[in-house]
């Protein structure tokens, strides 16, 4: 059940995009189309999981035993960066059909931070490895839910006559604020449910 | 010596990093929710950005394509850490404040994207020039957000306070609040410039 | 009395059959005729008479120009004046055969008497014949689509016909033609849907007709007791019941799946009463389709009526008979307020689909103002065809054309309803009706493209073969 | 003689107008109306005063000298409920800067920067009501008892528990017994001005003058029956669950009349811009407001779920038209 | 120095690994991509913030070669590389070179409210397309412009603007891209891209209707009837009459202007030319600029056309030429 | 000049050489800040405990680090505590750093209590709560505060939010930080409790469901061997 909550908690109630500002580029840039935001979202699922695993190992097996926390902030981004660029290579060879789905978005998430923040939350809050791939796969999915859920806002304002004054980015970040706003309204749905099940 | 003023102002108006190239938007919403944060994180990125500018202008040569921006990414990492090293040691306060946003400035798209736009095709100078410019240009957009957000949800500038806490709504210090002001934000600058967006 | 409807959407104007109880009178002949070559669905017809000709009523006065054609027939005797270009209900300046009438001589072999001939006095009337004559007298549907009625009588051999269904809806407002129609030849039309069913080789007839018409339905039951396999269907007051698809649907519960597919991909063979009339006298009487019941009605014409209108004969001549135009804005429709056509000269003259001229005046004339759509959804509710016509609009307004083909815009029949129903008087069809013939211009586009690659394919296989 | 009128089919129209769905909307709130003013007096007539002045005066005033647009819109009567709506959300004793500026985020924000009317992805009542809320918890947050009817009512109000926190408690301190206070269902469903827990925002102490206006609109076919329906169904079949399972959770039928259940239901999940367009859309969307509303009442940090529950919908609302398409027609069969 | 060791050696061993890692990746999964790719990449600031709208700096990239075979790059833009990286993109994709004769779009018609009597009136969606649909539109004329502008629409360079006088769209020439978009545009294929000429002068035929004399007399008083006087006055042998309308080929005319000073109908115009031309037929003065609405000499023009639409009658060619669909035009023209 | 190509010796190298460069850097610097941050934590840290303590010559006696499952949890959580001793050298009190989760994430305070067991004072060392609502934890239960808490037993029954039936004002609009707040005060004060006086009193959990003794002596056996610094 702490999962499950954890879960949840991860996707709707601390949305990595709406409520903690994480992966805000890919968010506004990559949500024009409900498509490729399902895209986007599925890629960031894949390595969100792989690099929160890889540089859960590296704190652990690395840098603690030398107590070297220092470096954390360079070897993970070295990490993901490598790691995304890899899997960006063997997708286009091995599997053509989900390089087409996936590939294309591969390059954004490096300087996606929610990767990186992530996998670096994962390590401050001192969560087991399960416990980090559960919260790793869960803001994965809230971002993706974010994005997916916005971009069909977006396509059906693509179809609407906004002001001219605010059209483009000014909209958008605009009704990013609101959907913040509604999601707001899950806030203290996790404690509220851990109370209850530690009951 | 034109030339190189010429970068300075650039970014600080034509191609201002938040208004205009729309970039780094992580922490323009995420650090300011008040005038003083969004002016310290400004003015780290803008540490990072002009070492990092620096020394990919350096390195740019010697860099092979397939392993540019882990290296890249390596030479920008390190001066976060420099910063964040140095910050938690002389100024703990900013360093709370900022939190898990200062190891972020690694993943700030600006920088990167300046490392690649700018740097690694101009000398050192016009990389340093460069980054002062985007820099700054940075810090005054995340300042004014941050201001602004002060102003409506707390009621303060700067920690001054300009009217009674009641009346501030505080939805603009909250996420919600980061978007609507920097829509609303861009929408203003937009005008001013005159130019309408596609 | 048990009625049916169909199952998606469809709205209910108000009916204004303000000529329904009127007699049919026959309206004077014109002093001068006007056919245009195309009045049907297909390939204009090729004139066979030159400048000077002298016709008489029933003469040919052009072949079938194709496949997919009609022959027309001269409903008058006369002088051929010119062949030119004169406005028709499309809008534009159409080929036309204009004749000037001398007297009223008809060809020899028509048949004006009014003695019922049954099918089964009619041995030689083999399904061939009857399809043969269908065509050589130029029938089409008179219904207003205007589809040469004798390939709907051969369909593909992929399907087969197991029912014929009569379309006696006349769910436009306004219109009252088919209503006197089947109140006045109510024999005929039996016989003419005897012939319909023999032609396509079912043994099953049905005759939709409105509740709003309950002596129609009456009258037409009473003599329907003779031929058993013809069957009379009341179905609710909605519209678009006339639809072809909508009226297979309420008939026989069957829905025609998107296109290419046609109801006798399901079985049903549809036909207007005015065709079944037409076919009876054509196949009977051996007389060509040149003569029509029209409506001509509005709420401020002076006298309406139901007219039995020789074509070619002008609107303008109809209109005078009912009183003039009202003072006002006008707007005349070639057919009812739902689907018909607006001209811009009451000079058009009277085709084969010609089921009504209608005046609306004033208020009715003008569109309203729209506003922006609140997105009510009363346009999805309304649509019988199943689509989202506000999403299909917007969609055209911004020529998004391949989200428009993935909405299926193509199945969109042009009823109309979506429009009629918004309450925020969105252009709605307007909108869709250009998308609609954008993407089908599109998937034409791309099948030539894919058929002359797959040729071009072809060729070179055999080039190969050949070396 | 006058030029003849072309245009493309169709020519006739029905009788539908927007300003007739609008003023329709109006009509079924006025019971709602009537019985805020008979329990909260003057307060409530300042604040839905405001509200609806508010609401209009910002409409057109920023149609007329922001968007600079030639008609204003304040006609339609949109912004009349928009205020209406708004107030009803608000408590009766709040400042009216406070609504000021619930009306200005309202309008100016979820409404007019989308370009007006049709164009919002937000209900902009809800909007205005949800930032409020955020932005002054406290004010938002206390509601005066029913039957302070003058001025002092407004000025300077003794407030209440409301039945929604008398249901919280219940369920942060596991105790059954607290949801004793709760004022019987019959009491709850027709409002009664004496009964302790009588509290609440403007529009929600009166179940009976809300389902009347439901009914009106059914009536006259502004809204079908799917959206509040599904609604109500889900939340009493959850919380019957619940309510099995473990008594600190209230009863469904108090569940239903409390708090904003209703007037959300019934008025604003049914907004049109905002909701989606298909029977099935619209049930998905009406289970969904139902089970995020029980989950953010009774676990979340916010005294009531029912508007944050259909503001999360209307986010969602684009992607079930997405995915809910109506049934095409010869989609059902081809042959028996 | 203890405290640099372990650091140095444990990130530069992940240093190490990851180069030998993407090496071996890169040299074993090599695949084969179109050889401009990398080269647009290299110009790409590879900030793959996907402020493009396309899913990173490659996947715009591969947005750019594909835009390039449809022949232009717009709607692309890469906001961090600017101008100048889609300068360089042109340059890779050899999009630059294209536009070698400059062309600007002209609108053949010039059915203004004073030359073309109304007489209908339009009550629907004022776009062109839909009235097309619908009819000759307001006029008699079914060729010419119905004045709705979906050619303004489709502009994206605010090069064309319906003049409320005369009801027509014009166009400003120094913002026209020739970029065809208002040619697709219109449902009449009224607007046609021509060279810019010498000096931007050009000479064309104000008038696509193709129907025969007395219509065309009847639906507009400055239409092309057919009667063949430029035809012989051209001594460059550029203007042919086909479908009953004249046109000139910009590519054979010499500006001489012979043929506007003998058309009866007003229908030849010209733009550019420091002087207005010497009408051979007195009273029937052609302005010099086509904005002026060539109403000021109607009345003057309509002896001319009383006394012209006796020849055009009788030389009424033989019925077949049926008018055919403006859609179809397209292609020849 | 031209750029190095993709060769693996290239790529290893340069690659490499970056890591190993910026490796000795951060080290550097690492070791150059090592002292200053540490020093700025001690500092902090007496800062507050100083503060928590109400007096400024108080000396840190003891540490002691602790793990424990505490009732109402089934989860270890972590506790410090510090045994305080005045500038005589009395024993003056303990100071404990306790943690739960708040509203936005983890809140941790340091609270004082006295010889008495009541509340001296208390700093919040780690918070993420909202700005304008939850952080102002920081000030609202302070002396003379709406939410004035010094001075109180954490083990008494009233020790809980207004709301929940007890005697202390929560925090406008953020009742969840309050009681998570109160919790970690209370929690401190049972860690401490349990740590230091294995006989001390029967505490009811904040929740309000009373606990039963068997349980307490779970709870005893639950905690880790404490040691001192």
């Amino acid at each position: 059940m702490e999962y499950v909550i954890m879960f949840i908690a991860a996707i709707f109630v601390n949305n990595v995009v709406l409520s903690r500002f994480l992966g805000i580029c890919p968010f506004l840039g990559v949500s024009k189309k409900v498509s490729t935001a399902t895209g986007m979202g599925m890629a960031v699922t894949f390595v969100l999981t792989i690099a929160t695993i890889v540089t859960f190992a590296i704190q652990k097996c690395l840098l603690d035993p030398y107590g070297l926390g220092y470096l954390q902030t360079i070897s993970f981004i070295l990490v993901i960066a490598s790691l995304v660029q890899m899997l960006e290579i063997i997708l286009k060879k091995v599997s053509p059909s989900l390089y087409g789905a996936l590939g294309v978005f591969l390059p954004l998430i490096t300087t996606n931070c929610c990767v990186l923040g992530v996998a670096i939350d994962v390590i401050m809050k001192d969560y087991t490895l399960l416990q980090g791939i559960v919260y790793a796969i869960g803001t994965a999915i809230g971002f993706a839910l974010a994005l997916i859920v916005f971009a069909a806002i977006r396509e059906q304002m693509e179809l609407v006559n906004i002001p001219k004054g605010v059209r483009g980015v000014a909209i958008v970040m605009i009704t990013a604020g609101l959907l913040s706003l509604a999601f707001m309204g899950f806030s203290g749905v996790d404690n509220g449910l851990n109370a209850v099940f530690a009951n | 010596m034109n030339k190189y003023f010429e970068y300075i102002t650039n970014g600080l108006i034509k191609e201002n990093p938040t208004f205009v190239l729309l970039l780094g938007m992580c922490p323009t919403l995420a650090t300011t929710s008040s005038a003083i944060n969004g002016l310290s994180m400004g003015l780290a990125t803008c540490f990072v950005l002009i070492c990092a500018n620096l020394v990919v202008s350096l390195i740019k040569n010697i860099t092979p394509e397939k392993v540019h921006i882990p290296v890249y990414i390596a030479v920008i990492a390190t001066f976060v850490t420099v910063l964040q090293l140095i910050l938690k040691a002389y100024l703990p306060e900013i360093d709370k404040a900022l939190g898990l946003f200062i190891p972020l400035i690694v993943v700030n798209c600006i920088i990167l994207g300046r490392a690649e736009a700018f740097a690694c095709k101009n000398n050192a100078l016009a990389s340093i020039c460069d980054g002062i410019g985007i820099g700054l240009g940075f810090t005054f957009a995340l300042t004014a957000l941050g201001l602004l957000r002060e102003f409506f949800g707390a009621g303060t500038a700067f920690g001054l306070t300009i009217y009674p806490e009641n009346y501030a709504s505080l939805l603009f210090i909250l996420p919600p609040g980061a978007f609507i002001t920097l829509g609303f934000l861009i929408a203003a600058v937009n005008k001013v410039r005159g130019v309408s967006e596609q | 009395m048990k009625s049916f409807t169909f199952r998606i959407g469809g709205v209910h104007p108000d009916e204004n059959k303000i000529t329904a109880e009127i007699p049919t009178k026959e309206a004077e002949l014109p002093k001068q005729a006007i056919f245009p070559l195309s009045q049907h669905i297909g390939a204009p017809a090729k004139p066979v008479v030159q400048k000077g000709d002298k016709v008489k009523v029933g003469t040919l006065l052009a072949e079938a120009g194709g496949f997919v054609s009609a022959p027309i027939f001269s409903s008058v005797s006369g002088t051929v004046a010119k062949i030119d270009a004169s406005v028709d209900a499309s809008g534009y300046r159409k080929p036309v055969i204009i004749i000037n009438v001398e007297g009223d001589e008809w060809e020899e072999g028509i048949d004006r008497s009014d003695k019922l001939e049954k099918l089964s006095a009619h041995p030689e009337l083999t399904p061939e014949e009857i399809v043969k004559r269908v065509r050589d007298n130029g029938i089409v549907g008179m219904g207003g689509a205007c589809f040469p009625t004798a390939i709907k009588l051969t369909p593909p051999p992929t399907a087969k016909a197991e029912c014929v269904i009569i379309n006696g809806v006349e769910c436009e407002p306004y219109i009252t033609s088919d209503y006197r129609l089947m109140m006045e030849h109510p024999d005929e039309i039996l016989v003419g849907v005897d012939l319909l069913m023999k032609a396509v080789k079912v043994d099953k007839g049905y005759i939709g007709i409105e509740t709003n018409k309950p002596k129609a339905i009456e009258l037409l039951e009473e003599k329907s007791k003779d031929y058993p396999h013809i069957q009379i269907v009341p179905l609710d007051k909605k519209y678009p019941q006339g639809g072809e698809k909508q009226l297979v649907d309420a008939v026989i519960r069957r829905q025609v799946p998107a296109p290419p597919a046609i109801p006798v991909n399901v079985g049903a063979v549809v036909q207007n009463v005015g065709t079944a009339f037409a076919v009876y006298q054509a196949v009977m009487k051996h007389k060509p389709l040149f003569e029509r019941y029209v409506t001509v009605t509005g709420k401020k014409l002076t006298n309406p009526g139901n007219f039995l209108v020789r074509m070619g004969t002008p609107m303008s001549q109809l209109i005078n008979a009912c009183g003039g135009l009202p003072e006002g804005d006008n707007k005349i429709l070639a057919g009812g307020p739902m689907m018909g056509k607006a001209l811009p000269s009451i000079e058009v003259p009277i085709v084969k689909g010609t089921n009504s001229v209608t005046v609306l005046t004033d208020a009715d004339a003008h569109r309203k103002e729209p506003s922006p759509c609140i997105r009510c959804a009363k346009c999805v509710s309304a649509c019988p065809m199943g689509l989202e016509p506000y999403l299909l609009a917007t969609l055209s307004a911004h020529q998004d054309w391949e989200r428009d083909e993935q909405e299926d815009i193509v199945s969109c029949i042009e009823c109309g309803s979506c429009q009629f129903t918004c309450p925020a008087h969105r252009p709605l069809l307007d909108n869709i009706r250009a998308g609609k013939q954008t993407v089908m211009g599109i998937i034409r586009e791309r099948a030539a493209k894919a058929k002359a690659e797959a040729e071009a394919k072809k060729a070179a296989e055999e080039q190969k073969a050949a070396k | 003689m006058a030029n003849l009128i072309v245009s493309l089919s169709p020519h006739a129209h029905g009788t539908d107008s927007v300003e007739k769905n609008m003023y329709g909307v109006i009509i079924a709130l006025i019971p709602a109306l009537i019985v805020s003013f008979l329990y909260f007096g003057l307060g409530s007539l300042i604040v839905c005063a405001t509200s609806v002045a508010a609401c209009l005066l910002f409409e057109w005033a920023i149609t007329k000298y922001i968007l600079r647009r030639e008609r204003t819109t304040i006609t339609d009567g949109s912004a009349i409920i928009t205020g209406l709506l708004l107030s009803f959300n608000l408590p009766s004793n709040l400042p009216i800067w406070i609504i000021l500026i619930g009306a200005l985020v309202a309008i100016g924000v979820g409404k007019m920067t989308f370009g007006g009317l049709g164009n919002n992805p937000f209900n902009p009542a809800l909007v205005g009501r949800a930032f409020l809320l955020v932005s002054f918890p406290v004010q938002m947050t206390t509601w005066p008892t029913v039957g302070q009817l003058g001025i002092e009512g407004y000025i300077d109000a003794q407030t209440e528990a409301t039945p929604l926190s008398v249901m919280k408690t219940a369920i942060k301190t596991g105790d059954a017994s607290v949801l004793d206070r709760l004022p019987d269902s019959l009491q709850m469903f027709l409002g009664n001005p004496d009964a302790a827990y009588g509290a609440g925002c403007l529009g929600e102490v009166c179940g009976a003058a809300l389902v009347l206006g439901l009914l009106f609109m059914l009536w006259k076919k502004i809204i079908t029956w799917h959206i509040p329906v599904s609604i109500v169904a889900t939340v009493f079949i959850l919380s019957g669950i619940m309510h099995a399972v473990n008594p600190v959770y209230a009863n469904p039928v108090a569940e239903i009349l409390s708090g904003g259940l209703l007037l959300g239901a019934i008025f604003m999940a049914t907004d049109y811009v905002t909701s989606p367009m298909t029977a099935k859309g619209q049930i998905i969307y009406g289970i969904c407001i139902g089970f995020l509303t029980l989950m953010i009442r009774d676990f979340g940090a916010y005294p009531e779920g029912m508007s944050f529950a259909i503001l999360i919908m209307n986010a969602f609302t684009p992607l079930i038209n997405n995915y809910c398409k109506p049934k095409r027609f010869g989609e059902v069969t081809a042959k028996n | 120095m203890d405290f640099l060791i372990t650091p140095v050696i444990i990130l530069g061993a992940i240093g190490l690994i990851a180069a030998v890692v993407l090496f071996a990746c890169s040299k074993k999964f090599a695949v084969k991509e179109d050889p401009r790719l990398p080269l647009i990449n290299e110009a790409l600031p590879q900030a793959n913030c996907g402020g493009c709208g396309f899913p990173g700096c490659s996947g715009f990239a591969s947005a750019c070669i594909k835009a390039a075979e449809s022949g232009s790059l717009d709607g692309l833009n890469c906001s961090v590389g600017g101008p100048k990286a889609m300068g360089q993109i042109a340059d890779i994709l050899g999009l630059s070179v294209a536009a070698s004769t400059p062309k600007v779009a002209v609108v053949r018609c010039n059915g203004s409210c004073a030359n073309r009597p109304k007489i209908a009136k339009y009550d629907g969606l004022q776009t062109c397309r839909t009235v097309n649909s619908c009819g000759a539109g307001e006029t008699a004329c079914g060729f010419g412009c119905l004045g709705c502008g979906d050619c303004v629409a489709a502009c994206k360079f605010d090069a064309i603007h319906i003049n409320p006088e005369t009801g027509l769209p014009e166009m400003d020439e120094n913002k026209c891209v020739a970029c065809g978009a208002c040619v697709k545009a219109c449902p009449r294929n009224i607007i046609e891209l021509r060279p810019q000429g010498i000096k931007g002068r050009r000479v064309w035929v104000s008038c696509v209707n193709k129907e025969k004399g007395p219509a065309v007399l009847k639906a507009c008083k400055v239409s092309c009837i057919a009667c063949g006087a430029c035809v012989k006055a051209c001594k460059f042998d550029a203007i042919t009459v086909e479908n009953n309308v004249a046109y000139i080929d910009a590519e054979k005319c010499k500006l001489c202007r012979a043929c506007e000073a003998v058309c009866p109908r007003d229908a030849i115009r010209d733009i550019n030319f420091p002087k207005p031309v010497e009408k051979k037929k007195p009273g029937a003065e052609k302005p010099a600029t086509p904005a002026k609405p060539a109403a000021e000499n109607a009345p003057k023009e309509t002896i001319n056309t009383n006394s012209t639409s006796v020849d055009a009658k009788t030389e009424t060619p033989k019925n077949d030429a049926v008018a055919e669909k403006p859609i179809e035009l397209k292609k020849e023209a | 000049m031209q750029k190095l190509s993709d060769s693996l010796t290239n790529m290893a190298v340069v690659l490499t050489l970056i890591a190993v460069i910026t490796g000795g850097i951060l080290a550097y610097v690492n070791h150059m800040t090592e002292e200053p941050i540490a020093n700025v934590e001690k500092q902090a840290l007496e800062e507050g405990i100083k503060s928590v303590m109400n007096d400024p010559d108080v000396v840190v006696a003891q540490t002691i680090d602790t793990t424990m499952t505490l009732p109402g949890t089934d989860k270890e959580s972590a506790f410090t505590i510090y045994s305080i001793n005045n500038a005589e050298g009395e024993k003056a009190g303990v100071a404990v750093s306790s943690t739960t989760t708040a509203f936005g994430g983890d809140l941790q305070v340091l609270v004082g209590f006295d010889n008495e067991d009541n509340i001296l004072g208390y700093s919040i060392l780690k918070t993420t709560e909202t700005p304008g609502l939850g952080a102002k934890a920081d000030k609202w239960f302070q002396k003379g505060e709406k939410g004035d808490i010094i001075g109180k037993n954490p083990n008494d029954e009233a020790f809980k939010v207004s709301k929940d039936g007890g005697e202390i004002d929560a925090i406008t609009a953020s009742t969840i930080t309050s009681r998570a707040f109160l919790l970690a005060v209370k929690r401190g004060y049972l860690a401490y409790k349990t740590a230091c006086e294995p006989k001390g009193p029967v505490v009811s959990d904040t929740t309000g469901a009373t606990k039963s003794t068997p349980e307490k002596e779970t709870q005893e056996k639950d905690i880790k061997t404490p040691k001192s610094k």
